[in-house]
Order: C-alpha cells, then structure tokens, then sequence
C-alpha cells in the first residue's frame, strides 16, 4: 500500500527533522515552503511604532511517500520527534493513500518506484 | 572662478542626484511586494519631471529676478544668459554649477512626498501633480528661502539646506494629498509588512551618502563652513539612529533595522535647515531628539489621527523638518555663520527664534494650499485614486504592467 | 597642476568606475533568474581584465605616440615614465589621473557588449574575447578619437566623451558577437522576463550617477565647460526617460519602470558624444528623440530581424551612440567649445556632420571587423556557446556553480 | 587652505562613508537568509556608535596631543578647539574635513569585525564590545600609527591608508571574538549557503568604490600622490580579482562571482598599507598575491583549526592585512613617497621591512588583548552569545524582530 | 471522516479568504503560493516594445484539513463566496480524503489532531 | 472518477513539461516550486574554497487533476516522455484520487468544474 506522509513543522526544525529522516532511510522526499496558521496566532511586530500582527508563520512542508504502512508509523514517528517542541505551532502530520507512482527516469511503477533497487 | 569649489558642486550635485534613486528603495523596501514597482516609478518620473521643468523654467522662477518676493521671473527660461560663467549667486562657481545643484534639490523634495501616497493614488494624477506642485508649492518657497529678495530670507529666517524648501514643504503636501486621497483599503486591519529589509537600509545608506553632498555643498564652496555642515550633518543622523533604537529597546528589547534606519533619515532631515548654522555639540542634541519626536508623532499621526501617511513622508520629513527649524532658531550661532542675523535662542536672543517660527508657518501655509489646489485640479482630469479592485490586485501590474520579482514565487 | 581639477578627476574616475557595478545590476536585473550570476561575472571579471591590461599596454598603445594616427606605442607599458607630473593629454592633473581616467572608459566599454550575449555565451569564451577585443577595438579606437594624432580626431570628428569609442564600438561588437552565438534556446516562444525589477533601477540609478563623472569629467577640468556637460547629461536623460514613458503611455496606458530605466539610459548615451558641444536646448531634442528610435530600433532587430541582442547592447548603446554622434554634427557650437572646428548642421555648416558620419561608420566597421577576428580566434580555442543542457540548466550553476538566491524558493 | 584638497578630502570622506553600507550588503548577501537582518545591523548600528563616539572623545584620544605614543588626550573632546582652520596634521585643509575623514576609518574598522560573529552573538553584546573596543583597541592604535608622535610612525613603520590601523586590528580582533564565542550550532555538517549572491556584488562594487577615497584621500591632497594611490588601488584589485578566479578554475573549472568578489576585496586589503608607497608594477604583484594567500588561508582557519570565522574577518582583513603590511616592507620606495625613511627589501635596505614587522606584530598584540580584555568585561553584563533556540530560529526574529523579505516565502 | 480541502484563488483574494475562514472558526491551514493556468490564459506583458505571454498566473493555495463533510462542505461554501469574482480564473477547490492526521506537539491522532480542546 | 497526477520533475524541464501538456490539451494544472532529495544526492558546492554538499536540489512540482483514468494515463505518460533525461534525479509521478471539485467561478463540480464547456 503507497501512503504519503505529509507533514508541517517549524522553520527552524527543517535541518532537524530532514537529518532524522536521513538517518531512518527515507528513499527520497519533496520540501516545500508554507505559511500557517492553528491554534499558534503569530506574533505581534512593530515598525516605527505601529504593531500589526502577523498570524501566518513560516512552516516547512515533507511529502513522503512510502510503500506501507509500517514505513508511515515509522516516519511519522521520527518526524514527531524530531520537530516537537512542545509549544503551539509544532505542526502536523497528515496521511493519505497514494494509487500510483511512477519513476520518470526508468518507467517503473509502485514498490519499485520509490525504493532502491539495491533494497 | 575657484577649481576648487567647482569640483566640490559639481561632485556634490552628483551625490543630491543619487538620494532620488536611494529614496526609491528607501520607499520600495518599505513598501508591500505587490506595490513595489509603482512606488520606485513614482521616484524615477519625479527624476525626469523636475530635471526638465527646471531646465524650460523652474531654476528660472526660483532664482532670476524677483517679483514681490515671492516668485523669480522668465529670463532664464531654457538656461538662457545661464552660462559657464560665474551667476549671482556665487562668484566661484559657474551659474550653470550652481543651477545643477539646486536642480537635485527640487528632484528629491518632490520625490519625497510620493511617500505619503503608496499603494492607491493613480500614476496619471501623481504625474500631474507633481508637474503643477513645482509650479505652485517648488519654485516660489525656494525664491522666497534662497532667492534674491525672497520674502523670507528678508525677514531673517534661514534655511541651511532645505529644511523648509524641501523637507516641511514635501511632508506637508504629503500629509495634505494623504488625506485627500484616504486610507488604503482595510488600512484599519491589514497588516503592511516591509516587503524587503536589506533594500531600505540600501536607500538609507545612499540618502546618507548623498546628504553629505547635500548639506556640506550648501555651503557653495569646499571651506570650513562645508567641513563644518558634513561633521553636523553625520554626528545628528548617527545621534539619531542610536536615539531611535534605544526607543526600541526600552519599548521591547529588539531594535529594528528599519527603526535604525528611519533613525538616521530623521536625523539627517533634523540637521538639515541648521547644519551649517549651529555648533556640533548642538548637532548631537538635535539628532538624539528628533527620533523620540519622530516616533512618537508618526504614531499618533497613523493610530489616533488615523491618516494613512503611508510611509511616513510627513512623520519623518515633516515633523523632522520642524523640528530641524525650530532647533535652529535655538542653538544658531552668527559666529558660525554669518548669514544668520542673530544668534539662537539658547544664547539669549529670541529674534532668529521668531523668524524661524514665522517661516515655518509660511512654509506650511504655501505647501498646504498650493498642494490642495494642485491635487483639486488634477482631479478634474482624472482620478486621483485608483479603483479598489486595482487597489486589491495591486499597483505594480495594474498602474504599470509589471511584477517586481515575477520568479520568486512563480518561475522563470 | 591645479588641485581642484585633480580632485575633479579622481573623483570622477570613482563615478565612471561605479558604472560597471551599476551595469552588473542593470544586466543582472533584466536577466532570467537562472542566469544572474553569470551576467553579473561578465561584468566583474572585466573589471579585473580591463584594469590589468590598461596597466600593462592598454593606457601605452592608446595615447602613448602615434603610429599612422591607428595606434599608439608601447612606451608607457607598465606605466613606466607614467607619473605624478602632467602629461601630454592635460597640463593640470598628473597624467596618472588622466590614466586612471581613461581606464574606466575601458572597463565600461567592454562590460556593456556583454548584455548581448547573456544566457549562452561560455564564460572561458567571454574571458578571452575581452582580451583580444581589447587591442583588437579598444587601444585602436580609442587611439584614433582621442590620442594625440589620432585619425578620427585629426579628421575633424569629435567624440566628447565616447560615443564613438563606447557606444557604438560596444554596441556594435554586441550585435556581430550576438550573430556569430545565434539565439538562445526557444528564442521565439520563451518568455524572457525581468527577474528583479529594482535591480534594473539600482543599476540605471548608479549609471546616471557615475555618467555625470563621464560626461562632466571628459572636461578634464572642473570649469564651466564641465558645468555644462554636467546639465546636458542630466535634461537629455530625463527627457528621453519622460519620452519612453509616453511612448509606452500611448501604446497602452501603462508606462512601466524598465521602461523608464531604460529610457534614462539611451538619454545618457546619445548625449555623450555631444555633451561639451551641443547647447541645453539641443540636449533636450536628442532625449527626446532617442527614445522613440532605440524603442523601434529594438523592436526591428528583435521581431523583424530576429536577432538575440539579448539585453539590447546594440539596441540601446549602439543605435542610441549613433544618433547621438549624428546629433552632435546637427547641432555642436564652436562657441560652447572649440574643440569642434565646425558649428553643426541646424547652423548652416556641413563640414562637421560629415566628419562626424564618416566618425560612425569607421567606428562601426573597427568594431565589426575587430569584433569577428577575436571572436573567430576564440572559437579555435574554447567553444562560444555552451552546451544545449547547459543553457536549458542555467549558466548560474554550469558556469558559476552557483545560485544567485538558494534560498528564495529553496530553503536557507 | 586649499579649496582642490578640502573638495577632495570631503568627498573622500563621503566615499569612506559608503563602505560601511556596502559592508553591511558583503556581509549581508554571504549570511544565511535568517540572520541577514542581524547581519546588517551590526553594520548599521556601528555607524552610530562610531560617528558619536568620535565626536565626544575618539578623535581627540586619537589625533590631539600624545602620551608616550601610545594614546592622545582629551583637548579635543566634543570637538573643542576643532574648527574650520587647518589642523596640524594638514595645513591646506580645516581640521574638521580631516577629523570627518578619519572618523570614517573608525566606523569601517569597528564594522569588519562583525563579520565574524554572525550568526550567533547577542546584538547587546555587539554594541557594547564595540563601545569598549573602540577605547581599547582603535584610538590607542590609530594614535600609534598615525598620531603625532605615534609610537610605531616613531620606529618608522609606515601605513598608507590603514593596513594596520584597519584591516589587521579588525581581523585580529574578530578572530579573537570568534574564538571566544565559539562555533555555531552544527558548524560541523550544516551547509552555510551565501543567500542573495547579487548583494554580495553589491557590497564589493561599493566597497571598491568608497576605497578610492580610502586610498587616494589618504594622500590628503589632490595631487600626483593621491593619483599614484588610486592607481596601486585599482590594479591590485584588479590583480586579485583574476588570481581568485584563476585559483577557482584551476580547482574545478568554474569561476564564482563570490569569489571574485572576495577577491577583489582582499587585493584592495592588500594594497592599502602600501598604496602610496609601493610602484604600480609591485601593487600589481601584491594583488595577484593576496588571492592564493587568503584563499589557503581561510580554508585552514576554517577546516583545519576548526574556528568559525563566520564570513572570514580575520580570513580576508587579518591576513590580507599583513600580506599587505610586508609587502610594503618589500616594495616601498622613498622616492614615491618620502614619508617612508627607507627603500623597502627588494631594494636592499631591511630596515622598512623590520620596522614593518615590528609594526605588524605590536597591532597584533594591541588588538587580541584589547579584544580580550573588552569581550571579557561584556560577558559580566551580558551573555556573548544568543541562546541555542534563537539561534535555530535565526537572529533577525529574536534580536530584531524582523524578517528580511517576509512576503517572498510568505505572502504579502 | 477526515477530508482535505484544497482551494486554489487569486493571489489579491488571500486576505478575504482568510478573513472568512477565521470567521467560520477553521481551526487551521496551510497557504503556499502557486502558479496556475486553466481557461484564463494569462496577459501579455510587454518589455522594451517585444510582447510576451505570461500564461502561468500567480494563485494562492489553501489547504484546510477538516474533521466531517459537513465541515468540507461549509469549508467549501466560505471560500467560494469569498474568492469569487464571477470572471475567469476564480480557481478550484478539491475535496480528497485523509486517513490519519497527528499533532506533532502531543501526539494525538484523528479528530482530536486537528480540533482545538476546548471544543 | 476524478484523480490528482501529481508530478515532481527537473527545474530545468519546467517548460518542455508545460509545452507538452498544452499539446494534449490539458485543461489547467498547478505549478509550485519545491526542493527534493532521492537516489541523487545534489552536488558539492565551494564557497571560497570550503567545500558544502548540497543536497536538497530545486524541482518543479505539476498538480493536474483530471476526469478520468484514461486521461491519468495519458498525463503521466506526456510528463514522462517530456520530462525523462534518464539520469537519476528525474523525479517521480503520484496519482491519488479526489472525492470532489469545484469551480469557483460557477460552482460547477465533478466532471464540469474541470472540463472546459465547449467539449
Ligand atoms: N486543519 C488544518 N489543516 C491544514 N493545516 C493545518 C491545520 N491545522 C494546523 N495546520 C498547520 O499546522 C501548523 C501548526 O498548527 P498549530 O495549531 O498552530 O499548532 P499545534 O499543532 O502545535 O497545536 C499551522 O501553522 C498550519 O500550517
Ligand atoms: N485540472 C486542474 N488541475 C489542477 N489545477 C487546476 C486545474 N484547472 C485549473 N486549475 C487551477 O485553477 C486556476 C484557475 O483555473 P481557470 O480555468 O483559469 O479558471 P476558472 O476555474 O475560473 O475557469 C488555474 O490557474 C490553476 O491553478
Ligand atoms: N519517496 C518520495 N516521496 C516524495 N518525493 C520523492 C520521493 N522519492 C523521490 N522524490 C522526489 O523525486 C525527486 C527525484 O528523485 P530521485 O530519487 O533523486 O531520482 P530518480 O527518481 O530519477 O531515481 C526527488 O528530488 C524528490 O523531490
């Protein structure tokens, strides 16, 4: 079964949570750059005085596609650890099913697309 | 004719010349990414409006002849009789030096008060404007503070640099097409960040640059006097960068790049009408007051008056223009300078106080009404105010059909 | 030896140096933002090769002797007997002024061919061409319009301050250059937009300024004649800035700021061959006109000659030179300067228009010829272009190995 | 009094000036894009600091009277005395021009040093350090080295434009500030990208600029010395800017505009002892010199003894410093200027040369205590360093509470 | 049931949209910015006289991550009457399923991941 | 049965990915800028002599959502065949299903929100 692991963390956490998932063996992942917001409403900044508040933080996203369900329990697990910080705005992590991958570069498809032919 | 002086005005008039294109990312930096490229262009058509309309008659009306002390004549219309020889003016330099110098100064003022305008007014009417402003508000106060006659230098009042010519005249008429023009939209709750830091100390460190040109080269010659005007002129901007960031650090212990650099403008803008007029200790208390002034009054201006003075053209150079005035009717020294008649009052004397108090006053007066009575007109042509749905989408693509960084967040 | 006309020209020798960091902006700015930091490398590398080279032979073989009014010789190489005293070219500043002067000019020269080729030329290549174009185009014109002896100046041409020898050698080197590397990948349907429109108009911004070093300085004095080339330089960049504005105004009621920019810069161009000869008046038609021809000059050689002058090298630098040396014969006094033998065409006299044609044509056919000589011993050694892969990945990263902002859509 | 040196002097000085801004964009461009806020106030807030404090006693400590060579007095302070008169270490020019061109040496020095500690040090901290560093570390040395009976002029070490004074005392002085803060989080593996390289060209475009008047201005008069100075200048930029792109294509074929740009900047480090000492021909070979010599050097400050000179203070200024110190020790002729009392080694006289060694040495030694001892001191009042959590987060959002360009990854 | 739901608008409908969704009480969501073309081809934008089509569009991209269908559907309803402006290039919305969303902070999973406690 | 043809390829293959959807006639799609790591592990970098590994490298990410599983199919093969350089890095296709669309404009869903009238 191909599920991706989608998961929201801090700016600050990115060097953090992409050294965890190295470590674990993740094949590959997609980072992108987002802004949030949740229960954690921003901060308030001041320029020449006046405050406004700034409600969208920074946030990284990962998209991992993995090729079972153990795989997710496990990178869900190590994202966890690797971004908590146990303050509001840690994020979250989303799952859902992927029906198809393929590998541009050879063609293959499911299990074979996404793990190394040496595994 | 002196080499010397020659070189110094014409290099000082290159660096006037550069505040213009350093007040575009002063005021770009500041501004929202979707209004970036509009806000610079406002800069950029001032740089060719004031050059050509100084050239076909502004130095002209400023500085030719004088009729009742309020406005030069034509006889210098398209630089005629102006020559490589040396003008009235000063005997040093050619007159055509001197008309390039002073041509820089109408180049920023009207520049500066597109500050006040950002992200609603329609490119059309700020073109308009600007051309008729010159006209109503430019070259009379600069005849009546520097001209022949002028009506305000006979009465005693002294303008070093530009404190009324350029910085009140500028916030003013800033302040007055702000509130003809009315809040942005959702000016109450959105939140206008500084779209990029780095290019506002860009700008602030050219003004700096600039400035020395343009308060040392108001001495017309490469003397003492220039000296003295350069010394006043950084130790007020570095005085008032230090003032606004302990403001910022009593407030909530985080000086800010733009607050420090906002702190260096006004301080700049606070010397201006005084530097080659008051002591250097005086230059330091000018610079360490102005940014409390400064920061305090662009508050009260945006949060309890609720006018949308966008960038602070006249929270900075309005309210640091009168301050600057009224600092050199305190701590001028004829010793110094003897163009100015009397000393300031901190010395004992109280006539410079008033005259300085009364040029102000005019100043205001010329700026407020000749910027009504432009913007009015203008508006009969064509609207002042761009629709909201520009307003929303944003001034860049809709007044000038471009998007600043177009592959930042999209592609190349 | 005066020295307020040494300080005017190490002065102006800073300004005219700022030009080439101003052009890196210019070019960097309108360049697609995978090939930023190769644009810009072009210009800073020539800083480095155009310096060195005037030290070791360039400043010797462009004003030292004569041979055949061609070229100079090779006395002054290393810049022995080169020293703090006057020399030949002007009694007032050492000739080491005058030197370091006319080395900027060089730079400059050779960093503005450089926008023709963005996007596709191999840096070695590039590299190399400046050397050989050097000594090929640049020693040898600038030895005929401005060294003692000199054919183009012994003709009666004139050339104030490098419309020949800059513009229209570099524009005219950009465009054989441009034809000899073909068009870049895609070339009829990729869109290339500007990558970051403040650049362009820091670049245009610090180019005006250091033109006032150009233009004024080529007075080599701080005297009156300086003053005037000083004011034409300013009023013919703001009214080809304005008449760009109204161009674009007119085609679709959008002017926009690269416009703009780039109006300001062809006003700065065509009035630098005429900027010591020509009246104020004269100045303000040649902005004026420069515009519109460069804007539809652009256009045909784009669209209907479908040739890749990606940032308009030719199209601004080169049609903007050659109006401006044909302006300067239409309209030069001799009473403004008599460095001119002859009053322009408007005045009655054909003998200088005609020098100056004969002027632009002998430059465009060194630049020409020169041009395809290196570019053709180039080739024998280092392809030109790089590879298909290369263009389509991006010279930033196949040339440079580097990415102008990493952290923009990647991640810091 | 001579209006072509004052001309020359203040206009030098507003180049010196912009070196501190341009500063803040070298450094600024190479930091990482969270701390690039916190990078450029560093710079920013030293021009603060250093222009007041040169006023209340810095110039005065520095330049009026002497204590056992080691340090001036207080007659000076607030300017006292210091007028539009010529001074003693100038006749031709009013003692204030050479106290605004000196104070700029103050804030350029005091600004290079912080381009070791970013990333990690408390902004507190910083503007403390400098406040007591300033006292401890620049006035005793810039009144050793250039005050009158200075201790090190007296052993006839000599010191252009501030190889010394400038580049050496800061490079020492960060490296040691370094050492004391220590590395930052995972120095070790985390990759530091440069993150806008086009601000990095910025910044060395207008540092080069401002060190014409840092160099030329050093000669204090515009004459052939002054001109000789610009000259060294330019070529041993020039020089170093091909060196380092040589090194870069020798090492994997691609040239980098960062190091070029680096390169530039430490031929001019280099020259800047020497400039108006040494023949054009040396400036060329100290140039082309300096780039191999930094190049290897900060690779093993940085990789081999593991120190995190964040962007190489110490690696460009400290070691191009004393480069550049020896090298005038080589090349150094009375006969271009008769300050130096003797020919430099590779003329025979080893006096110059052990004098410049000695010289070396003592700012050496000035400078890593006076860092020590300054830093020490800050550390009872406030901890040197930011938290390990602020640092993650970057310093721009905990010391300023500010991001650089908020709505290019977000939304404006 | 945990549903995604994904709006793709106008880049100057961004603050109307998040005004909207704060009105309604959405717990959280994820903006990136996006390029997009569909029906609305874009402009043509014009340097130096040459003309050239820009069809990719700048669009913001909303991701809200709901707790029931009828939340999707209310969700849906907020940003379409915020983000509308009847002519071409309004955008889409589409409605995809999750299977398991975490709290990074504390862990919790499914419903209680993605509503605040005090609900 | 409407499904998301989510493509993450080469930087540089942006525009050849885009021609050759507009050749099928695609109806829209979505385009981000993302940063990846797989089987390639970026390249070295040298910034003054001190060499870092870069190893997140820029990719372009492409959302299409399409009606049907022909048209999947057919999306993936275009992108593959467009975006193929056959070196490792070419990134990789996922398709995933969409419970619902709308267009914002019309409030049309499923098949007519992607579809263009006229067809
Ligand atoms: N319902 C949601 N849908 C999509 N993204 C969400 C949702 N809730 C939270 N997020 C993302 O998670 C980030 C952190 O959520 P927040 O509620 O602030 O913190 P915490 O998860 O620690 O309670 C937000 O900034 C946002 O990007
Ligand atoms: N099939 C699709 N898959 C993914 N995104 C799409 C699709 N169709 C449209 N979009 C996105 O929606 C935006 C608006 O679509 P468009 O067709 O221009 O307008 P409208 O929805 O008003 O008809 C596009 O710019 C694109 O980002
Ligand atoms: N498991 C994965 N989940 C999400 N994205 C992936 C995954 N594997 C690869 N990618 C994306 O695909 C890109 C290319 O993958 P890579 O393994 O380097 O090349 P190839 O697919 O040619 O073997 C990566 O940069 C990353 O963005």
């Amino acid at each position: 079964m191909l599920l991706r692991v989608e998961a929201i963390v801090r700016d600050e956490k990115y060097e953090d949570v992409k050294a965890a998932l190295d470590a674990i063996g993740v094949n590959g992942f997609t980072v992108s750059q987002v802004m949030g917001c949740g229960i954690q409403k921003g901060y308030a900044e001041k320029v020449r005085g006046s405050e406004f508040d700034v409600v969208m933080q920074p946030k990284i996203k990962f998209d991992i596609v993995v090729s079972s369900r153990e795989w997710a329990q496990k990178t869900m697990e190590t994202i966890r650890s690797a971004a908590k910080t146990d303050e509001v705005g840690d994020g979250k992590i989303f799952v859902s099913e992927i029906l198809e991958v393929m590998r541009i570069r050879t063609g293959e498809t499911g299990y074979d697309a996404i793990n190394e032919p040496e595994e | 004719m002196n080499t010397g002086n020659t070189a110094f005005i014409l290099i000082c008039s290159a660096l006037v010349f550069l505040m213009t294109p350093g007040l575009a990312f002063f005021y770009g930096g500041l501004a929202r990414r979707k209004n970036v490229v509009n806000t610079m262009m406002a800069c950029t058509m001032v740089m060719g409006i004031s050059v050509l309309l100084w050239v076909v008659c502004g130095y002209s009306l400023s500085f030719s002849g004088n009729n009742g002390g309020i406005i030069g004549n034509f006889d210098w219309s398209f630089f005629k009789n102006v020559g490589m020889d040396a003008g009235p003016y000063s005997s040093t330099i050619p007159n055509l030096a001197f008309a390039g110098f002073q041509m820089m100064f109408a180049m920023i003022t009207a520049a500066l008060i597109t500050g006040s305008v950002v992200g609603r007014m329609n490119t059309k009417a700020l073109f308009l404007f600007i051309v008729l402003w010159s006209f109503a508000v430019y070259y009379p106060l600069a005849h009546m503070v520097w001209g022949a006659g002028g009506f305000l230098s006979s009465i005693g009042s002294v303008d070093f640099a530009g404190g009324n010519v350029v910085h009140i005249s500028s916030g003013i008429s800033g302040l007055v097409l702000a509130l003809m023009l009315g809040r942005r939209r959702g000016y109450e709750h959105v939140k206008y960040r500084v779209h990029n830091i780095p290019f506002v100390l860009l700008g602030a460190g050219l003004l700096w640059f600039g400035w020395f040109g343009f308060n040392a080269g108001s001495a017309l010659a490469a003397d003492g006097l220039a000296a003295h005007a350069f010394m006043t002129t950084a130790v007020s901007a570095a005085a008032a960068l230090l003032s606004w960031m302990l403001i910022e650090f009593l407030a909530d212990g985080k000086p800010t790049l733009v607050g420090a650099s906002t702190g260096l403008v006004v301080g700049l803008v606070a010397i201006t009408p005084g530097a080659g007029f008051v002591p250097i200790w005086a230059a330091i208390i000018i610079g360490l007051l102005v940014s409390p002034i400064c920061y305090y009054g662009t508050r009260f201006i945006k949060q309890k008056l609720n006018i949308d003075d966008a960038l602070d053209a006249f929270g900075c150079h309005g309210i640091g223009g009168i301050w600057g005035g009224i600092a050199t009717g305190l701590f001028a020294q004829t010793s110094i300078n003897s163009a100015a008649r009397w000393n300031g009052l901190v010395f004992g004397d109280w006539h410079l106080f008033a005259a300085q108090l009364a040029g102000i006053a005019i100043s205001i007066v010329v700026a407020a009404v000749g910027t009504y009575v432009c913007a009015s007109i203008v508006k009969l042509i064509v609207p002042l105010r761009v629709t909201i749905k520009d307003e929303m989408i944003g001034l860049d693509l809709t007044q000038q059909g471009e998007n600043a960084y177009p592959s930042f967040n999209g592609l190349d």
